[in-house]
């Protein structure tokens, strides 16, 4: 492997340069107009713009990016997580142009990216699916039928898409007709496909998911799991390992099947499966994420393994240099996603320019940026703007790191998700461990309420800068970080800066 | 001197008084020794009592704010009589319905001469691969649609116009 | 324990104000003058100033210690390093108060303070100490008397001190009279004691400690090496977890030893045992530093465990939750002592307030800081700002990390020993593990030589910002940074401000 | 455009010319494709090629500092005869001895009509807990001795002048 191009953004392909650099790798960042000044560009050995802001023309185009990688001379690509990191067309493209694709081969993508096609695969391994068909169906009367044959509430799901759409939840079957059509409906116009599958709804579920790492050697090992049930608009918000609804025996038949299913997969490199978690301890499989997660470092901190890097070197054909036995779970680990969004106005999305930034650290703590004060957070991508890892040497220690950490962390000119993650943090049902996939939602009033009163000190500080301070006051403001600068000559030099 | 403080839209009245090495503050009936103040590089930093305290200031597009203890808080200034009550606010009780974000108009579900209720989705934005729903501030009727599907707005564009109901 | 007073500065101040909170404990920062602007009293709950900035007015006060502990209601103190860390009327100070120190008991401290009365401490307890007089003296006659009892070359040291002074190698022994007359006159006038002890001279040898952890119900586990060979002016520069001298066999019969030691000793709470290691892989009991280590980060990143915590749960009587052999080493740690320094300049200090601080970050980088961008480095104090720590899943890439992360620490307004650092890692001895004592001055022409040239890059940056840029440029600078700021008040502010 | 860069005491010349949304600049018979520069908060950033750059400033008592690819320069401009080799330098070849940092005298080790060589030790500044030596920058006779043992010194302050030998 000689050099590795990367056609992502913000701090996961910050996370993949920083890899493929610590293993001497040159690395290529492949970005869009919008990201000219982003920290990734910046931290790249080489930049090459390929396309405008709208990820269709950029972080999605294939031929952009193959021509990108044609140009500076890499053989290989890091899709990072999010664009074309689980698109098999593109891997397939790679493989074809001869050029490495880190991550597993085309056809076990397209493989695990079917719903139907990967249960009927783990099925056939003996790993626990939920009940419900196989075969989705976009006839209404084939999936009453199908319905039928399960008994209690039921959901009903469309094959093709994800984010809620044609999503129906069936606790009473006497409008069961209805709802069918609609979800039938709803996924044909959202997807173009109606084609609806039914599922065994599962009480009070818990999403638990197992890091999977398989070489092109034979090896598989599984690095434990990862806790991922508080989510908001059916993303994750917060992760955590080890999962506190998992016993020492329990994980072990939970890491056997995750081990099962990467293999009945044909699985090479990093991979994860997600597990439906139930009430009384069963365990169904979800799917498989055929790239590395976002989640990764809490599990980096736990195992000491270099997910990244490893994936780098399967890539390159390299054996994994430790066994099952040999991997160890240590200590807590906490991951909160820091978006850029007004989490108490219904998440909306905030973009603008950083102007000011303190980034949290010390022992224990990770913060997986991709920011960085004076740049603009735009409109046009995921809101993601950094991960922020605590790891302590046990949960409540982790916790309280974490509180510490996000009271240190400020990022001013736009809105995040920093105090959500606050009030989760002190929360007492999360506190005990309590945590279902529906958490955010049962406990929003807490968790989303109004701050609580402003401190006496606010006020005295305020009164310091805002009268005391009077003309003489130096306050960081907008005009002297933002992008053009007073600097005379920026203007003419922004120009074609893009291409 | 008696000063008046703005924060997040809570006003309070402060009594400052100079006493040689430090300040004394006083706030709803109760004091506070504030000393060794210094501000730089954007940062203030003082002691109450024997708390050492530091705030940073920033200025941008949403006004000012200032960060301390953990908090991120919206000052205002005295003379300012239009109290913000937060950030992000994108809807007057006027019926005006701004934009609370950059980003590309998906579906606009209302039309001039609709009847619209509180909370009605109006108009839905996609921005950072999110789609957004913007909701009516007031029941009324719709005077004016200023968007269409497709079209790219920004931060504080008017998209639709209400009547409000008398 | 209710309240804690840490009597102490700068990286070390705040790493235990950290645990102290990460525990809940309320944390009082006990300041010298000089101080009152610094980032740990900025973390405290309190901060009560103990004096001027001279150390013995303030940081080495007593009596000012016993008293801030007292004003502000606290019952334990945690003195970190240096100062009156290793101060046994210090501790029995606080133990006649009733106040809790955290850390070992005053005659332990006594005890292992004295370099004569731990080598018969350790002596009788069968650890190998290094041949030579157990017992000192200041007459001349006596001391050579001693000298012809042991083969080869010797080294003369001083019972009272370090550093050094009074320090003699004797190869030859021609000239011994007057290289003994020389040691007892410099340790009298630098100490007050001409006392002179008698020690084997080894050849190319290493420093490798051991950490300990001793609780009040008679456990003591320990964890682990560090090796500490490479060393400037005696003073540790850079410390690595493991040593690439010791194999497991090695490691274990060491551990032990050093186990044995703190049993010997009768130890309490975090410690460390330092050993001389030789050529032929022999090792010998030097000393016992009776604190926490200022290397400590790298044997937390290896082992999993807080250090820090464990002083402060051992010191209010907790017991240790973990045995020996629930202890594993995993992956490797390195840590480099930024100093403000001129190291190719003989390692003068430099001090001068910090006009701009880009600090590392990245996923195994831990920066334990004392600095901020703004503050001012004072000369009263020891010149380290900050340790740098990089982990890896092995030597190699902790050292790549490291090497990545020098690259992105920017300090200006001082000199630094960052450059330093960066050659070190680059050196090929260095990368092979051949560390000894002896490592900087033996390899000191291309570690402190003259910097490479400088790259065109350099010139292309800087006529783009000096020309192009002309009065348009907006230049970071020390007005604005400097303290008294623009601020009008401030002037007034700060008077009182250190009382 | 011809312009004169100094950093680090190395002169060099570069060749600038603006070519429509780059510039094109010529140094030592090499060519660079500079473009997409942008100054924001003391930071450069800007591309040579397909490489992006970053450049940090600021300006100290210690001159003027830019960081870049992990290593501090000293930026002299232009106009500036006096080029620093350097910082810290403490000695001046005429003889002034100045502290190259604030400390403690702890000892002075000549007097005035003292013959001394190059090199020699003259006075010993404790600073940061470290004892420096500070040494004569030529062989000469002590003229004037402007320190004591226990004095307080400053950056700058002069030490020691000697009068240097013909």
């Amino acid at each position: 492997m000689n050099k590795v191009l990367v056609p992502n953004r913000g701090e996961i392909a910050v996370r993949v340069i920083r890899a493929c650099k610590e293993l001497d790798i040159p690395v290529v960042a492949a970005y869009s107009e919008a990201d000219i000044r982003s920290l990734h560009v910046q931290l790249a050995d080489e930049a090459v713009c390929i396309g405008p802001p709208s990820p269709l023309e950029s972080y999605l185009n294939i031929d952009a990016i193959v021509r990108a990688a044609r140009e500076t001379g890499c053989d290989a690509v890091h899709p990072g997580y999010g664009f074309l990191a689980e698109n098999d067309r593109f891997a397939e493209r790679l493989e074809k142009e001869g050029i490495t694709f880190i991550g597993p081969p085309s056809p076990v993508i397209r493989a695990m990216g079917s719903k139907i096609q990967s249960r009927a695969i783990m099925k056939k391994a003996g790993i626990p699916i939920i009940p419900g068909s196989l075969e989705g169906s976009d006839d209404v009367d084939e999936i009453m039928k199908a319905a039928r044959k399960i008994d209690g509430p039921i959901f009903l799901k469309a094959s093709a898409g994800g984010g809620g759409k044609g999503m129906r939840l069936v606790l009473d079957r006497t409008n069961l007709e209805s709802l069918v059509r609609e979800a039938v409906g709803e996924a044909r116009s959202a997807f173009g496909d109606g084609t609806i599958y039914i599922e065994k709804y599962i009480e009070s579920p818990r999403h638990i998911e197992f890091q999977i790492l398989a070489d092109s050697h034979g090896s598989i090992v599984h690095l434990f799991e990862r806790e991922c049930s508080v989510q908001r608009r059916h993303q994750k918000v917060l992760e955590e390992t080890p999962s506190t609804a998992l016993d020492d025996k329990l994980r072990k038949r939970m890491g056997k099947a995750a081990v099962s299913a990467a293999r009945a997969a044909g699985y090479r490199n990093a991979g994860t499966v997600e597990f439906m978690f139930g009430k009384n301890q069963e365990f169904y499989f979800l799917e498989m994420n055929t790239r590395i997660q976002v989640e990764h470092p809490i599990t980096e901190f736990t195992t000491g393994v270099d997910l990244v890097k490893w994936q780098i070197r399967i890539a390159r054909g390299e054996e994994l240099d430790f066994r099952q036995e040999d991997l160890v779970q240590r200590g807590h680990a906490i991951e909160c996603r820091i978006y850029a969004e007004d989490s108490a106005k219904n998440f909306i999305p905030s973009c603008g320019v950083i102007t000011l930034l303190k980034e949290p650290w010390g022992p224990g703590i990770r913060n997986d940026s991709g920011i960085y004060e004076g740049w603009e957070v735009s409109p046009y991508y995921d809101p993601i703007l950094s991960k922020l890892v605590a790891y302590g040497e046990n949960r409540e220690a982790a916790i309280k790191r974490m509180q510490l950490a996000l009271d240190s962390y400020v990022i001013h000119g736009i809105e995040t998700s920093i105090d959500l993650h606050k009030r989760i943090l002190s929360n007492d049902t999360f506190i005990k461990g309590e945590t279902y996939t529906s958490f955010i939602e049962a406990h929003q009033d807490e968790i989303l309420g109004s701050p609580d009163s402003v401190p006496v000190e606010a006020f005295i500080a305020a009164a310091l800068a805002e009268e005391l301070g009077g003309a003489g006051v130096t306050l960081r403001n907008e005009t002297a970080l933002e992008r053009p600068t007073p600097w005379h000559y920026v203007g003419k030099w922004e120009i074609g800066g893009g291409r | 001197m008696e000063l008046t403080i703005c924060i997040d839209g809570v006003e309070k009245q402060l009594d400052v008084e100079k006493k040689g090495d430090h300040y004394r503050f006083s706030i709803d009936g109760k004091e506070y020794r504030v000393s060794s103040g210094s501000l730089s590089n954007g940062a203030l930093t003082f002691f109450i009592g024997n708390r050492s305290c530091v705030a940073y200031f920033s200025e941008g597009s949403g006004g000012r704010r200032m960060a301390m203890g953990g908090r991120t808080y919206s000052i205002e200034s005295g003379e300012n009589e239009n109290h913000r009550g937060g950030t992000g606010a994108s809807a007057h009780a006027d019926g005006t319905v701004e934009s609370p974000m950059p980003g590309n108009i998906i579906a606009v579900n209302v039309s001039e001469g609709d009847a619209v209720r509180a909370n009605q989705a109006v108009v839905v934005i996609e921005s950072m691969k999110m789609q957004n729903e913007i909701a009516a501030p007031v029941d009324g009727e719709i005077k004016k649609v200023n968007c269409a599907v497709g079209d790219q707005v920004n931060f504080g564009d008017v998209l639709v116009e209400i009547e409000p109901e008398k």
